[in-house]
């Protein structure tokens, strides 16, 4: 898989593209945790062009979301449709904030 | 109109190590296969959603991730459904985990719930093989005397979706 | 930017018996994990048909159409290509056949030119396994009297692309 | 695959679909030469939607094409890329008859 990192003003972005699956996670893991460490408490996981996602990589999602919550930030995700389908599937579309694409992520944090 | 090969009974045998790198290109293969005997993209989705779960699982818990230990996928396209038959020599489990969904911040627990959501059925095998040794001897009292000793054993997970 | 499991060397094992319609599953199967490791439609396209017409040629030649027999095909992703070997147990080739168009109203022979065409380098290996049984008697001339019998064979054809 | 027949006027139209390999040569080419046997002289055969064929499925082509030349009659071939890059590859294009769409091959037995 591919990770990119973006800032947008205080935002920080990360693409991801291909798969994401367990092979993936400890690489991805790492770089979101030192982004959610050092950064202002905004960032966007934009999953637009991942392929497959499985539970190991929702896994990750999900520590990066606690991660967050620790520091009073907030994190929006956008879905490709296999990614919403299994966030659907594993009912985690009620915790999660998903935006259906990188602009308009990046102007729901300027909303509040 | 004439449809060929469609009632054919195929079977495709994959082995990879088990290594998570492995599960990726594994996971497409199945994909693959799927797609070809149906044709419905959400089909090969569940089909390889499931797979790919299995697959960390048992690389994760049959095999405490250690690598260099085989896991044979067998996939079978029958007359009305796939059957795929996951097989590891590894940790053997004693019951199959309830399919149900853990706490929502939990960061594991979901394979079998998307196991379980994404297949029509699955049932899990533990097959042990056994040696038996018998030695005879002559001018013993019984006859002979015996040795016997367990092998080895195998695990099969069979996952199975209708058309 | 960081790119993960690019560099890592991957194996997938495909395994399936020597029937026709087994096939074409096997090569959807190969080209979606040469399009997994490339990402190029056309790379895949190029070793599905390589592998297509080298499967065929196994079936029809090395098993003479006969159904029931094994045919490997191992997957190999490596640093800057992919390796796939392809082993059956039938019959042998004595040399390989050139890659050469025949006349253009044969209905056969454009096998190993599309091979040829589609991959940068192709070889051809022959191996076979011998047993060899001493048995030792006591009070014999010799000491002991030998057989030797040769046990099995494979052919294995390794096809070659760059990435 | 999926083999369908038509007919336009006195133009046999087949039209296959998926993948033309060995497994289906056998199929194919029985329907071909009955279509030959007893048609006008007149086939399309549309590989439009075939996603790959092989050399076994190409000996089909040239067994119809033989067959429709000793009839004195006309074969002209649909092709798809897949299908297009393989015949070009292994230079029956310079034998074949070969039109874009079904519509123009149909077309073409008009004009002469
Ligand atoms: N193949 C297996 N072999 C042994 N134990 C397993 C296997 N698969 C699952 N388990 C056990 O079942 C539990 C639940 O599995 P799962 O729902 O996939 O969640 P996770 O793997 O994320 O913990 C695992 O934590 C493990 O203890
Ligand atoms: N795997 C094989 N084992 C034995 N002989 C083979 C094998 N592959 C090819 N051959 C021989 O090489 C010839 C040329 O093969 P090929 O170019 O694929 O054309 P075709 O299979 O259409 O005849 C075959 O006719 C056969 O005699």
């Amino acid at each position: 898989m591919i990770l990119l990192e973006q800032k947008h003003n205080d935002i920080n972005i990360v693409e991801l593209s291909g798969r994401f699956a367990m092979a993936d996670c400890s690489d991805v893991r790492e770089r979101l945790k030192s982004l959610i460490d050092e950064g202002q408490g905004k960032l966007v996981i934009d999953m637009a062009k991942v392929s497959f996602i499985d539970s190991s990589a929702c896994a990750v999602l999900i520590s990066a979301f606690k991660g967050m919550q620790l520091k009073s930030g907030r994190l929006v995700l956008v879905t490709s449709s296999a990614v919403q389908s299994l966030i659907e599937l594993t009912r985690l579309h009620t915790i999660f904030e998903i935006s259906p694409s990188q602009v308009t992520a990046l102007s729901a944090f300027d909303e509040r | 109109m004439i449809i060929t090969n469609k009632q054919t009974i195929n079977v495709v045998t994959l082995k990879i190590t088990s290594a998570v790198n492995c599960v990726s290109p594994l996971g497409e293969a199945i994909k693959a296969l799927c797609l070809y005997a149906t044709g419905s993209e959400c089909y090969a989705l569940d089909v390889h959603r499931a797979v790919v779960e299995a697959v960390n699982n048992v690389i994760l818990h049959a095999y405490s991730n250690q690598d260099g230990h085989d896991i044979i996928v067998e996939w079978n396209q029958e007359k009305d459904s796939l059957r795929i038959d996951i097989t590891d020599y590894g940790l053997s489990m004693q019951t199959l985990p309830d399919p149900v969904l853990p706490e929502f911040d939990a960061e594991s627990g979901r394979g079998w719930w998307i196991i379980n959501s994404c297949l029509d059925e699955y049932y899990y095998k533990v097959v042990e093989y056994s040696q038996t040794n018998k030695f005879y001897k002559p001018n013993s009292d019984n006859g002979y005397s015996e040795e016997f000793m367990v092998k080895s054993h195998s695990n099969v997970l069979t996952l199975i979706k209708h058309f």
